[in-house]
C-alpha cells in the first residue's frame, strides 16, 4: 500500500486537517467536528441552503464543492463511509439562512438512511428539509430502474446547477426542481483499470487482472456490466457512449455539456484521448457540445480508470451551468 | 413467573453482543465482501464498541431509555447501512418498550417487533428482500408466540435464537433488492445476506447471556 | 499497460487532438502544426508573449498554462522529448506583437539547445527573444550548483507570475526579471513511489520495490538523493521540508505561497495529509502561508508521489501571484 | 589523389548510419538507460530514418548544401538531446566545406571540426565532459593529420574509425558534466558515454563505404 498517510485510522482526520489549513476563509467546520464542513462566509439571508454528505476517498467529492455559486455545507464520512445524520443536522443547522435546506447527494443505503434520519430531526428544528437523490450510472440499473442507480460523477452537474440558482435566491421548491430536472437530463457511465485501497483494509477491495478492465464498475468497486480484456481508448468509448446516448436518449439537435473524469490514478493525457473520441462520436450524431469539464472531479483515491457524464441542456441550464462558481478545489468564471 | 431483564442485564447482553461481533470480525468482512464493500466485521464492532462503552458508563436504569441511547451511540458511531439501521432499530424498540425496570418475553417481543418495523420504515424494506428483516421478523413472531404460550424468558430466548439460524441460511435462496447486493441481481442468489448473519450475533448475545444467568 | 490509448505512436497527437476539441476558442495551434499550441485570441499589441514548451506526458505542464494571464504559445514534444527547434520557431512567430518573445522552460538538455535555436533563428528573422531557465529541485544539484537544478512543479509559479507581469504591458526586459526573481525565489523536493510508463516504450523505466520510495527523484526518474523504506508521510515531509528551508534560505517572518504537487496517481486525500504536515512546520519556522496551490501541476503520467514548492514573496510577486489567469487546466479568480 | 566523395557517396554513407543504427537501436537504447531516459536508441533511428529518407529523394550536388539539409531533417525529426546536437554538427560542418561537388579527406577533417565546435557551442560541453565530444575531437584531429600526411581517403577514414573506437572505450572513465547522466556524479564513472558511442557509429558509417566502395 503505497500511501502518503500516517496512521490509517487518521487518514480522513488528518486529510480534513490539511484542507482547512490549506483554505483559510473558504472553508471551516461547524459544531467543533471537523467533519461538518461549512463555507466560511456570511449566510446571505433567504438564500438556500445545500448540503451534501458522503464517504471520504472521492476528492474533490463532496467536501470540494463546498463553496460560491455551489454548495454551503458537507458532512464527510470515513472512506466509502457514510457521515452520521448528527452530523448532517450539524450541517444542516449551521447553513439554514431561514430558506430551508437542500440535500443532494448520491443513491448509496447508508447516505440516504443518514440523510433522511436528519431531515427528520432538521424538521423538528423547524427547518425546512428538501432532498434530491442522484443516480445517473446507466451501468447499475437498466433503463425502467432509473431509481435504482448510483450516483456517480454526474451529481457534480447537480450541485453545479443546484448551486446556481441558489444564488439566485430562488426558493427551495424552484433549485429542488432544478436540480431534480438535471438528475433526470444526466447520465454516466464508466470504466475500471486498478482497484485502490482503503486505508484501513490495507488490501484492495478486488483484483482486476493485468490486462483487465470492467466497463460499467461503480465507484466503490461495484459490480458492472462486464469484466474483459482491457481494450483501445476508442473501442471502450465505441462501446459506452452508445449506451449513455441511447438512454435518455440523446437526440440529434441536442446541445450538451460533457465531463470525462478520472478515477484517480488515470492522467489528464488518457482522458482526452478519452474525449477525442467522444466529441467524434457526438458530431456524427448531430449533438453539440456546449462545455466540456474534464479532469477528477469523482475519484476513488488512486483506482485507474474514467466515467463519461453527458448531461442534455435546456435554455434554463445552460444559463445556470455557465454562472461562475468558485471552492478550493473547483473554479470556473463566467462562460 | 418474575424472571425479566433489568437494565444491569441489558448492560451484559450489550457486552456480549460486543464480544461476538469483535470475534466475527473476519467473518462479517468476508460475508460483506462477496458482495458488498467488506465493511460490516469494521463497522460492527465499531457499532458495539460504542454501544458498550456507552452502557457500561451509564447510570440509566430505564430499560426503554437505556435501549434508545444504545440506539443514538451507534449512530453517531457506526454510520452505514446496518449501523444506522441497527440505531435506528434500538431506538424505535426501546421507545415502544412499556416497562419500568424491568423486560418480560413480551416486552422483549415487542422490543423486536418495534426494531423491525423501524428498519422497515427507514430502509423502505420488507420481508424477502433478502435484508436483516429476514431473520428479525422470524425472531420478532417466535418471542410472539412463545410470550403467548407462557414459555420462560430463557426458553423463549432459546426457540428465537434457532429459529434466527435456520432464518439465516434461509437468505441464502432469496435476490437482493436493496443496498450493494442488489447490484448483483440474480447473481446474489446462492449467497448468505451479510446484514441477516448481524441479526442472528445479536440473538445470539442474547442466547449466551441467558445461559449462563438463568 | 493499463492504459486508455490507442496506438502508442499517436498518443500525443491524439491528446492534443482531444485537447483543442475540448476547448475550442482557447486553444489553436500555428502552422498547420497540432503540436504548436497557441492561445485563440486577438494578440494585444505591446504585450510580450511568453513561450514555454517541453516533453509530453506532464499534463497540466506545459500547453495547460496557455491562457490568459498565462503563457500565450506552447512547443509540444513527444513524451519525455524535446519539441524541435522549428516548432518554438512557429510559436514564436504566432505569438509575438512586437513586444518581444519570452521563452520559459525547464532545465533540461534538448530544450535548452532546441530553444537556443529557435532564439537564433527567431532573431534572424527581428524578433526580440529572451530566456528564461528555471531550475529548483534542490535535490537534483548542491547549493551553489544551483544552475545545474532540474525544472519540476515550481516552474508554475515563473509561468504565473510572468504571465501577470505580460498582462500589464511590461517591457520584455521586466517580465524577464520577475520571471528570474521568481526562479530565484521558489525551491522544490520531491518523493516518488512508483515509475510511469512511456507509451511507445510499454514498460517501467525504472523499478520501485513494493514498499520503496525515492526522495528527490526526477519526473523522468532521474535519480534523487536516497531510496529506501516507504516512511510515513509527516516522517516525509520532515525530511523534505527543512531541505527546501536551508536552502534558500527561508527565514521567520518570511511570506510564501506552497504548491504541493501530486505526480500524477497520487490522490488528493494524500497531498492532503502531506500539507497538512507542511503547515505545521511553517507555523513553527514562523513562516507565513499567503496561498496554497494543492493538486495537480506537473505530473508525469501515472506516477505515484508528490512534490512540495516553496515561494518566497515580496510585495511585487504577492501582487503578480494574486492576478486572475484563466486557461482550460488552470482558473483563478483575483485573490 | 583524386579520390574524393561526391554528394551520390555522401547519400550512400547516411543510407550506411541508418542502417546502422537501425541494428544498435536497442544496444544504444540500454546504454542510455543505465544513466539517461534511454530514448537514444528510438531518437537516433528516428534521426537518420529522416535524415536518409531526405538524402535519397533529394537532387542536390553540393555536399555542403546536402549536408546541412541533413542537418535540418534531423533537427525536425528528433529534437532529442543527441538529435539536436547532431543536426547543429551536420548543419555547421556542412556550411564549413567549400568544396564544390567532392570532397577530400581536408575537407572532411573541416566538416568534422566544425561538426564538433558547432556541438561544443550549442551543448556549453568541452572535452573531457563525458560527451559525443569525446569521439568527435579525436576523430577530427586524426582526420586533419592523415590530411596533413597525404594518406588517402580510405586510409584516413580507417585510421579515425579505430580511434573513434578507442575514444568510445576512454570515455568510461570520465565524470558525466552534462544532460541525464550529469545527476549521476561519481557514479557515472565506470559507465560508457551513450551520446559518444553515436559519434563513434557515425564514423562507422563512414568506414563501411569507404571499405566497399575504395
Ligand atoms: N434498505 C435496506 N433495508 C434493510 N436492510 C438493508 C437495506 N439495505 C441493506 N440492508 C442490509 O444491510 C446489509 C449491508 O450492510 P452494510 O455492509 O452496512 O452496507 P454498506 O456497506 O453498503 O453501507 C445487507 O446485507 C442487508 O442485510
Ligand atoms: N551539453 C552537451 N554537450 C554535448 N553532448 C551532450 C550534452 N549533453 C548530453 N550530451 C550527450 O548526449 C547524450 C545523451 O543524449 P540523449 O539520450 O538524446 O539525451 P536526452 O534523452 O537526455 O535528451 C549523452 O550521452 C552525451 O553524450
Ligand atoms: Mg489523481
Ligand atoms: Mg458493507
Ligand atoms: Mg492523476
Ligand atoms: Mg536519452
Amino acid at each position: 500500500m503505497k500511501k502518503f498517510i500516517n496512521e490509517p485510522i487518521h487518514f480522513v482526520d488528518e486529510m480534513i486537517e490539511g484542507i482547512i489549513g490549506a483554505h483559510p476563509g473558504k472553508l471551516g467546520y461547524a459544531a467543533n467536528d471537523l467533519r461538518c464542513i461549512i463555507k466560511e462566509c456570511n449566510k446571505i439571508k433567504g438564500k438556500v441552503g445545500i448540503a451534501t454528505g458522503g464517504g471520504s476517498g472521492h476528492l474533490p467529492l463532496f467536501l470540494g464543492y463546498v463553496g460560491d455559486g455551489l454548495l454551503d455545507g458537507c458532512a464527510v464520512g470515513g472512506v466509502f463511509q457514510s457521515p452520521s445524520a448528527e452530523q448532517m443536522l450539524h450541517v444542516t443547522k449551521a447553513i439554514d439562512s431561514g430558506a430551508g435546506v437542500l440535500y443532494i447527494y448520491g443513491n448509496y443505503g447508508g447516505d440516504i438512511m443518514n440523510f433522511d434520519m436528519a431531515a427528520e430531526m432538521a424538521e423538528m428544528e423547524n427547518i425546512k428539509v428538501e432532498q434530491v437523490i442522484a443516480g445517473e450510472d446507466v451501468a447499475s440499473a437498466p433503463k425502467g430502474e432509473e431509481r435504482k442507480r448510483r450516483g456517480v460523477a454526474g451529481i457534480f452537474f447537480i450541485y453545479k446547477i443546484a448551486g446556481a440558482m441558489a444564488n439566485e435566491l430562488a426558493t427551495i421548491d424552484e433549485v429542488k426542481r432544478v436540480a431534480e430536472k438535471t438528475c433526470a437530463n444526466v447520465r454516466t457511465m464508466g470504466v475500471a483499470l486498478t482497484p485502490c485501497i482503503v486505508p484501513e483494509a490495507g488490501r484492495p477491495s478486488f483484483i482486476l487482472g493485468e490486462n483487465e478492465m470492467e466497463i460499467g464498475m461503480g465507484i466503490h468497486g461495484e459490480p458492472g456490466i462486464h469484466r474483459g480484456p482491457l481494450k483501445k481508448a476508442d473501442e471502450i468509448i465505441n462501446e459506452i457512449l452508445p449506451q449513455i446516448l441511447s438512454d435518455l436518449p440523446y437526440k440529434k439537435g441536442d446541445e450538451v455539456s460533457v465531463l470525462v473524469n478520472g478515477l484517480g490514478a488515470t492522467p489528464k493525457e488518457e482522458l482526452y484521448i478519452l474525449y477525442r473520441r467522444v466529441h467524434h462520436l457526438l458530431k456524427q450524431e448531430d449533438i453539440s457540445v456546449y462545455k466540456t469539464y474534464i479532469g477528477e472531479f469523482a475519484t476513488s483515491m488512486e483506482m485507474a480508470g474514467a466515467s463519461v457524464s453527458i448531461l442534455k441542456l435546456d435554455g434554463e441550464l445552460k444559463r445556470l451551468l455557465s454562472k461562475p462558481a468558485s471552492s478550493p478545489f473547483f473554479e470556473q468564471t463566467q462562460l | 413467573m418474575t424472571e425479566g431483564l433489568n437494565a444491569e442485564d441489558i448492560k451484559s447482553i450489550i457486552s456480549h453482543i460486543k464480544n461476538i461481533m469483535d470475534g466475527q470480525r473476519d467473518y462479517l468482512i468476508d460475508l460483506d465482501n462477496a458482495m458488498g464493500d467488506g465493511d460490516l466485521g469494521i463497522t460492527m464492532t465499531k457499532a458495539f464498541t460504542a454501544a458498550n462503552e456507552y452502557a457500561q458508563n451509564t447510570a440509566e436504569i430505564s430499560p426503554s431509555k437505556l435501549l434508545m441511547a444504545t440506539g443514538m451511540a451507534i449512530a453517531k458511531a457506526a454510520p452505514s447501512t446496518m449501523g444506522t439501521l441497527i440505531a435506528t432499530g434500538f431506538m424505535k424498540g426501546g421507545k415502544a418498550i412499556q416497562a419500568a425496570e424491568q423486560i418480560g418475553l413480551k416486552d422483549l417481543a415487542v422490543f423486536f417487533e418495534a426494531f423491525t418495523q423501524g428498519i422497515m420504515d427507514r430502509g423502505k424494506s420488507k420481508p424477502g428482500d433478502k435484508t436483516i428483516i429476514d431473520v428479525l421478523q422470524p425472531i420478532t413472531l417466535s418471542l410472539h408466540h412463545s410470550a403467548k404460550n407462557d414459555k420462560s424468558l430463557s426458553e423463549g430466548i432459546t426457540d428465537a435464537f434457532y429459529i434466527s439460524q435456520q432464518a439465516v441460511l434461509d437468505t441464502i435462496q432469496l435476490k437482493a433488492q436493496h443496498g450493494r447486493a442488489a447490484y448483483y441481481q440474480e447473481a446474489s442468489i446462492g449467497k448468505q445476506d451479510a446484514g441477516s448473519t448481524v441479526g442472528m450475533l445479536i440473538m445470539k448475545g442474547l442466547y449466551q447471556f441467558s445461559k449462563s444467568n438463568f
